[in-house]
């Protein structure tokens, strides 16, 4: 990769997060109306929504929750721009934990037992899905040899096709990711549940903006990484991974909110044994 | 060089016998500080020796061997003593049993020297120093001391607490000056005999430590300590007979060289290994670390950093190219990622501090143990970046913990809530310091980045690690978030602390912050030679990226965009600090007092919000009996698998 | 109109309710009626099979009445209402809201009593 | 486990069940309650519809012959058209509006003379 | 050019908060009802928030009594600026049928300055709708 | 063990009404819960002294919006009991049809409420939207979505005209289908199952001695219906009450679910028996004395004393709505249970925190 195309590819990334991934937030609502028999809001809504938030009056509970805002923001895109270059899974994964965490101590910084609860439930989520995003990434450092996602290209082959339970356990996670049902246990889209919206219960305003905006770098990272698994032809990974958030957005909606000790436990069990399956499969060969 | 490996060993000695005589304690703080820096001097300026190897001269026609022959001696009769005293049958019988064995010892290599001369001759240098010696006597030295500044203040104010008639610290700080000689001495030695008797003393500081403050808690733990690195002590005198038996040296760097599977015994390995972990404190002889948690806070901080604990993890590593490739390593690779899930799992469920720290410090060494026990050029590399990390990391948040507990007579987690606003300085190095634990571009997070990448071939580990990893972030994140419970009203106001608190907290977070920045020169500068020996370099660096064929960390521009991201953050606080401050949401019903709202029968009711602990999935009195058995199994494989 | 109606006195409320739980009988609420300056009208009714039963107690309004809720649990929400609405006291309640379960300090009176009443803590 | 599906499915491919109400307005059911009109010319100034009003909404002055209501505090149960002697109070069936500021109704008849001034005054 | 975008991205998208402030369920109801299929008020962005700090217009139910009317104010002031007050039913607006009731203080604008008044007992939901629109006037200033 | 002490409501998403439940959490698990009342309570009982008995009616009706036509039911009955006016059949039946329109009108609401509590939105909005269909029938034969206002004292002020009748009978098959279309969702799927089953279980006895009403003491076993007191024309169709004996809240829902289908059927026997007849009878008089009056509602049984002195103001109104007697369940049943349960288990006694203060 030449500078040239580096800074592309990190104007790219950065970029990817607000427009992409509001996109498919938008597209996401639409679909979730289709299913309920609504008509659903504009594509655009949650650019509306970003763009109010940003206009509203500042509002903190603790000033660190500005810190914490950003750094989780900083950290989604980060994260977003490295697996644009093409850099390695692993790193990736750890730079996307950090904007986790700091979305966590933000939740902790305020002292609303909603926001707290919340950011113990994220804490649960967190230990739910980074061993099986470090699992998945393993696999795929089984197979092609290396962690640089630049190997994954460079593979003659769908990488689906001899990793299929590790895309299983790839969907579990972006279920848990993009806080859909039935693992939207610390926050949800629509707060209707028993700790109102979780861990962003307290963010306001513009803060409460960046972390959706650092949502989205998070829904483009985990669909990037749905989409390593067909790298053979660009048509392939846009079927793959629509198809794959298409099916995300039916099983959030034929499916009640379960509670973390079903996550940890289904999440770890499942993970675990489609993983080593999968990877004793490939050991073997 | 010589005079310097002098200095290092024998100035805390004699400084610490200094101490313990009565003298005012002004004159006392002032020898400490002095000894502390002449020793971070010497430490650094033994660099550019590196490596070196001397054997010292003979003294009044006796030999290093000899020398050491009748302290060690003393030792052991000493322990044996302790064990009468408390009545352990525990420590009297592998005391017993080691006298025995040394008396044994003795004995072969005296009608060895009788029969041919060249066998004990063998060992060719008595001092030996490589890279990987001078880290640990660049953390000894310098963290050691700053946490011998820091006890200062604190055991000032730890007696005033107590209402102690007669000061003990004289003999406090006659033990920790001790244990600094002992350690560099430990780490510099290349002859084994030498290594049983610094072993043996670092055992013996350790129970005088943990016993410091004579009551009845204090006692029981300290025994326990004593027994549990006794049999360690036991088993490595037994893994050094054996080994002389096998080579016929007790040379460690002829060990080192000997391929293995040839003619070292694994049984020796694996006992040497035993000898570890019980000094490592892994599973299943985890109590005594978590028992010497009533000690002071600093013994605490020099146990967990960059004393005793590391002695284990030291061992291994030097012992690791002699195990290459080995079905020994392997296990002791799952032995290590076990213990790396098992205690970070235990730490979930705790809520006082230090525990959580003491587990977190096992689990830590069982990463550094699973990395030596993959025992690939990257995972050699992983271990010695962990092990550098965490002795800063680990040192900076104990002296945290033992400053918060001095404030807040508290070391639960629970009571830290809100710490912001009372001690907001001390509480944002603790934040700064969990961090650093679990964050790149953090050099722990890079160690573990790599020990990952070099784990990954191995499916159970990396399933252990994964796991743990995520528990680590769990806990860590949890507790940094209850420091910063609470909210910002106006500015704040620095708390008071001694200066050489500050210092030390200071020194130890800006070490941290700077060696993590300087990573890619340390990495060239010091592990690329430390293990040229043994293993290829793993990494290349360019523009402070470290690269291989499967993986790319970009430490510096890590860093760079990290700095850069904080700055823009604190921008963000400064903004928000002219923000409306508003109450949080209580469902609507908060009244004017923070975190208060109007409950049922008009009362006002304290919104808490207390930390999810899942005691009934991570509790250490559910857990531990079947971690422990899961580890004896593990050991029995060790073991087991190397007869 | 009101059938089976048992008028009790102060002293076997509890006594008589507990004999209705013997009975079998559900507890269904109580309804309280003021009478004059210094009584009020307390029914309790139960309920079996459809049929309704009453216990009809007259009380004056300042000595304090002995709460059924330890025999019937039930009854503490509407014992609360009553103390709340006409200011009697009911003594060893399950859970007591003293007074606050509807009411705040801006409705001073009790409400539902045309007469004033004295504010009186149960004696203890 | 996702025994949702066929009913989503049927939502996803079938009509939406979507009023979209501001750009297609349903007309409203024949008797439904909405709005309450007085025909002030025809109306007798009788005081009944105040009278039965629940919500007590309506204050009718016979002498000043004025008739008025308070929107506001309706409850649009139809009970004053419904008793209407002279059949000049109807209730229409369109919802009324919702306003920026409250109004209150204030008409103003004479009670033999066909000429009236109407007319809506602010209030509060 | 950014305050016009501003005030679009305002008015399309009103985040709720509904209160009910001690109504009979029936304005409640007719609120929830908005947001389900055959109203779908997610046309216009308006979602249910259920938390003052995220919301923008304030649906408040029912009339206020002693004690609701501190919650009242509690949750108007942790809605961050700007934001629109609807007022919903009859006793939203001046305590309705209950007005003379000895634990009413009356309707919504007694404790908070209320921008919209939807009438009704219930309110249609189309008249919430309308209501809406109406309080969105306030924030295109 | 760390403490949270959380105050749940009065604002809160998943409580549609204000009520406060103060709850001590260790870890998730409740360790006690202590409600607060009085967000809703505007003392209309006391409003009987200054409107007359007729004008009582679109007061008690307001007592609760979704059940408002029983509440007037049943405050009718009383009134007419007292002044000892015979219904004619036509209101009877007519009363049946709208209570029992009621009745699935508030069983799709909870239905809808109880997806939402647990996390289930399509079914929400699922259930809602057949509850339109509900309101539609409402208000074409009414005028009014949910206050319908059609009971006065002596009979009804509304009827239903011929044509009517067969819209409703269609819709109704709609509704019936669309509900049925639900039941595997509701009786079968996993997800729900793991939220239901098990949650808040009352045995029959326990909730028999705590005195609860209505689907939640069904739910554990107890056949207890106030419709088999046969008053409007509950006597004259054919009725058997839902029963289930598991006492869970995955019971509960299953009884108000097969109550909506059961009501559905109800309301079929009474168009097909609909009589001709006059619609009310004029109330002469006063009432005067003592009644007590008891109907169920959706909720369970609702009870009302009326005391009466000949006078146009009613001496005393006492209403004891089914949530008032349901609440001592959720003290019940609380303790013990997670964090996630509580919106369920507090749905599924179907609270009505208007009717419980009036």
């Amino acid at each position: 990769m030449t500078t040239s195309q580096g800074i592309i590819m990190i104007l790219a990334g950065l970029a990817s997060g607000p427009l992409l991934g509001g996109l498919i937030a938008g597209l996401d609502r639409i679909l979730t109306a289709r299913f309920q028999s609504r008509i659903g809001p504009p594509l655009l809504q949650p650019f509306y929504d970003v763009i109010k938030l940003f206009g509203k009056e500042k509002m903190v509970v603790n000033v660190w929750q500005a810190f914490c805002a950003n750094a989780y923001m900083t950290a989604a895109s980060i994260s977003v721009v490295l697996f644009f270059l093409r850099s390695d899974l692993l790193l990736i994964l750890f730079i996307q934990a950090v904007g986790a965490v700091f979305l966590v101590v933000g939740a902790f910084s305020s002292t609303s037992p909603y926001s707290q609860a919340g950011a113990h439930r994220e804490l649960l989520q967190i230990l739910c899905y980074e061993p099986l995003l470090i699992f998945v990434v393993v696999g795929i450092y089984l197979l092609t040899g290396s962690f640089k996602i630049e190997s994954v290209y460079a593979w003659n082959q769908p990488v689906l096709l001899k990793l299929p339970f590790m895309f299983v356990v790839l969907s579990f996670v972006l279920t848990i990711k993009l806080r859909k049902s039935p693992f939207d246990l610390s926050t949800s889209h629509h707060a209707h549940q028993e700790l109102v919206k979780g861990l962003l219960t307290d963010y306001s305003g513009s803060f409460l903006a960046l972390t959706e905006i650092a949502h989205w770098y998070e829904t483009v990272l985990v669909l990037g990484l749905c989409s390593l698994f067909w790298t053979t032809n660009p048509v392939g990974a846009i079927l793959l991974v629509g198809l794959t958030y298409f099916l995300e957005i039916w099983i959030d909606n034929v499916s009640a909110r379960l509670n973390w000790r079903w996550m940890l436990g289904y999440g770890w069990a499942m993970g675990v044994s489609l993983s080593l399956v999968n990877l004793v499969w490939l050991y073997a060969r | 060089m010589k005079e310097l490996t002098y200095v290092l060993i024998f100035l805390p000695f004699i400084a610490s016998l200094t101490c313990f005589f009565k003298i005012p304690s002004q004159v006392r703080s002032f020898m400490i500080l002095t000894t502390g820096c002449i020793l971070i001097v010497s430490s650094l300026l033994l660099i550019p020796y590196v490596p070196f190897a001397f054997t010292p001269q003979i003294l009044f026609g006796l030999g290093v061997h000899d020398l050491i022959r009748v302290p060690d001696f003393i030792l052991m009769f000493a322990i044996l003593y302790f064990g009468f005293k408390h009545r352990s049958l525990l420590v009297i019988v592998p005391a017993v049993l080691q006298i025995v064995l040394v008396v044994w010892f003795e004995i072969i290599i005296s009608s060895g020297m009788i029969e041919g001369q060249q066998m004990f001759r063998s060992v060719t240098q008595a001092f030996y120093c490589d890279n990987l010696s001078l880290i640990m006597v660049l953390i000894i030295s310098i963290i050691g001391s700053i946490i011998c500044f820091q006890a200062i203040p604190y055991m000032k104010n730890h007696e005033e607490h107590l209402k102690l008639s007669t000061s003990k610290q004289p003999r406090f700080f006659f033990v920790m000056l001790f244990f600094l000689g002992v350690m560099n001495g430990l780490v510099l030695s290349n002859d084994m005999i030498v290594i049983h008797f610094f072993l043996a003393a670092t055992t013996l500081c350790s129970f005088l430590l943990i016993g410091h403050d004579g009551n009845k808690e204090a006692i029981r733990n300290s025994v326990r300590a004593l027994w549990m690195n006794n049999l360690g002590c036991l088993a490595f005198t037994v893994a050094m007979m054996m080994i002389y038996h096998n080579l016929g040296s007790t040379d460690v760097q002829q060990i080192i060289r000997t391929p293995p599977g040839t003619g070292l015994s694994f049984l020796a390995l694996a006992l040497l290994c035993f000898a570890s972990f019980t000094k490592s404190a892994q599973f299943p002889m985890q109590s005594w670390l978590i028992g010497a948690m009533v000690a002071p806070t600093p013994v605490s901080a020099l146990l967990h950093s960059s004393t005793m604990v590391k002695v284990g993890v030291y061992l291994v590593l030097r012992l690791a190219p002699a195990m290459h490739g080995s079905f020994l390593s392997q296990c002791i690779a799952l032995f290590g990622a076990f213990t790396f899930l098992a205690a970070a799992g235990l730490a979930v469920g705790q809520s006082n501090g230090k525990k959580v720290l003491a587990y977190s410090t096992i689990s830590n060494l069982g990463l550094i143990f699973a990395c030596a026990g993959l025992n690939t050029p990257e995972s050699i590399t992983a271990a010695i970046l962990l092990i550098i990390f965490h002795a800063i990391t680990k040192a900076l948040l104990f002296l945290c913990v033992g400053t918060i507990e001095q404030h807040i007579e508290s070391r639960d987690i629970e009571d830290m809530r809100g710490l912001y606003s009372k001690m907001p300085l001390t509480a944002l190095i603790t934040v700064m310091g969990v961090v650093m634990m679990i964050m790149p571009p953090f050099g722990l997070l890079l160690g573990k980045w790599m020990a990952m990448e070099a784990a990954a071939r191995n499916i159970f580990v990396i399933i252990l690690a994964a796991i743990g990893s995520a528990l680590t972030a769990m806990y860590w994140a949890r507790w940094a978030g209850t420091l910063m419970s609470d909210p910002f009203a106006g500015k704040f106001k620095l708390e008071k602390q001694p200066v050489v608190t500050w210092a030390a907290l200071l020194s130890l977070c800006a070490g941290a912050g700077i060696l993590s920045i300087a990573v890619p020169w340390l990495y060239t500068g010091l592990f690329t030679p430390s293990m040229s020996l043994n293993y290829v370099p793993p990494y290349t660096l360019n523009d402070g990226v470290l690269e291989n064929s499967y993986g790319i960390f970009a430490a510096f521009p890590l860093c760079l965009i990290a700095v850069m991201g904080f700055l823009q953050s604190i921008l963000a606080v400064r903004g928000a600090t002219k923000a409306r401050i508003c109450a949080p949401y209580l469902s609507g019903i908060q009244t004017a007092e923070h975190r208060v709202f109007m409950g049922p029968m008009n009362q006002l009711v304290k919104a808490e919000a207390g930390n999810y602990y899942l005691s009934n999935i991570f509790g250490e009195k559910k857990l531990t009996i079947w971690i422990n058995l899961a580890a004896g199994v593990l050991l029995t494989l060790i073991v087991g698998g190397a007869l | 109109m009101i059938e089976h109606v048992v008028s009790i006195s102060l002293e076997n409320v509890v006594g008589e309710t507990a004999k209705m739980k013997v009975e079998g009988y559900r507890f269904v609420t109580l309804s309280c009626v003021e009478i004059d300056e210094t009584t009020v009208d307390i029914l309790y009714h139960f309920d079996k099979d459809f049929q309704l039963k009453h216990l009809r107690l007259t009380a004056p309004k300042d000595s304090p009445v002995p709460s059924i809720s330890p025999v019937y649990f039930a009854a503490f929400l509407v014992e609360n209402e009553i103390q709340d609405l006409f200011g009697i006291r009911f003594q060893g309640l399950a859970i007591d809201y003293d007074r606050t379960l509807y009411l705040e300090e801006e409705v001073k009176k009790t409400p539902f009593c045309k007469y004033v009443v004295i504010k009186t803590k149960p004696p203890l | 486990m996702f025994e949702m599906t066929p009913t989503i499915m049927r939502n996803f491919i079938g009509k939406r069940a979507t009023r979209r109400y501001p750009y297609v307005v349903r007309p409203a059911f024949e008797n439904a309650r909405g709005v309450i009109y007085n025909d002030i010319r025809s109306c007798t100034f009788c005081g009944v519809c105040a009278a039965k009003c629940p919500s007590q909404c309506i204050t009718v002055d016979k002498k000043a012959a004025t008739w008025s209501c308070n929107p506001s505090a309706c409850v649009y149960c139809g009970v004053c058209a419904e008793s209407c002697l002279s059949g000049s109070l109807q209730q229409k069936c369109d919802y009324r509006k919702p306003v920026q500021e409250k109004e209150v109704i204030f008409l103003r008849g004479e009670i033999n003379n066909n000429h009236n001034i109407p007319m809506a005054m602010k209030n509060e | 050019m950014f305050n016009k975008i501003l005030t679009r991205a305002r008015t399309m998208s009103p985040w709720v908060l509904h209160f009910d402030c001690g109504s009979c369920n029936g304005c409640d109801i007719e609120v929830l009802a908005c947001l389900t299929p055959v109203y779908d008020v997610e046309r216009f962005g308006m979602i249910n928030v259920g938390n003052p700090m995220h919301a923008d217009v304030f649906l408040v139910t029912g009339t206020v009594n002693h004690r609701n009317k501190k919650v009242l104010r509690n949750l108007y002031d942790q809605i961050p600026d700007p934001k629109v007050v609807v007022a919903i039913g009859a006793c939203g607006l001046t305590g309705g049928i209950f007005r003379e009731a000895y634990n009413v203080v009356g309707g919504v604008d007694k404790i908070i300055p209320v921008d919209v008044y939807v009438p009704g007992c219930p309110a249609k939901p189309e008249a919430i709708i309308d209501g809406v629109v109406l309080g969105l006037e306030k924030l295109k200033k | 063990m760390s403490k949270t002490i959380i105050p749940f409501g009065p604002q809160h998403p998943v409580l549609p009404e204000p009520v406060h439940l103060k709850l001590t959490l260790e870890d998730e698990v409740i360790t006690e819960a202590i409600p607060a009342f009085g967000f809703v309570h505007r003392g209309l009982e006391k409003l009987a002294e200054i409107r007359d008995f007729h004008q009582m009616i679109y007061v008690v009706e307001r007592i609760c919006g979704i059940c408002s036509m029983i509440h007037a039911m049943c405050y009718c009955q009383g009134i007419e009991e007292l002044m000892g006016i015979e219904v004619p059949p036509r209101a009877r039946f007519l009363r049946v049809i709208w209570s029992e329109l009621h009745r699935i009108h508030s069983h799709l609401l909870w239905l809808g409420l109880f997806a939402d509590s647990f996390g289930f939105e399509s079914l929400f909005m699922q259930c809602w939207k057949i509850r339109e269909k509900i309101l539609d029938i409402d208000e074409a034969t009414t005028g009014n979505r949910i206050i319908i206002s059609v009971c006065v004292i002596g009979g009804m002020r509304k009827d239903i005209s011929p044509e009517h009748v067969n819209w409703i009978l269609s819709e109704l098959k709609d509704v019936e289908r669309e509900i049925k279309r639900l039941e595997t969702t509701i009786m079968t799927d996993y997800t729900v199952m793991k939220r239901t089953v098990g949650k808040g279980v009352l045995t029959g006895k326990q909730a028999y001695e705590l005195g609860l009403v209505g689907p939640t003491l069904r739910a554990s076993g107890i056949a207890q219906d106030m419709r088999m007191l046969g008053y409007a024309a509950f006597n004259e169709i054919n009725f058997e009450p839902v029963v289930e004996t598991d006492g869970d809240c995955y019971a509960r829902c299953k009884v108000r679910f097969r109550e909506t289908l059961q009501s559905i059927d109800l309301i079929r026997q009474a168009i097909a028996k609909l009589p001709e007849g006059e619609l009310a009878v004029k109330a002469k008089g006063r009432p005067e004395g003592e009644v007590i009056s008891r109907v169920e509602q959706p909720r369970g049984e609702v009870f009302y004393y009326i005391k009466a002195n000949g006078k146009k103001n009613l001496e005393r109104l006492r209403v004891r709505t089914p949530t008032f007697a349901n609440v001592p369940a959720l003290l019940a049943m609380l303790p013990g249970m997670w964090l996630s349960d509580v919106p369920v288990i507090v749905l599924s006694i179907d609270p009505c925190i208007s009717c419980t203060e009036r």
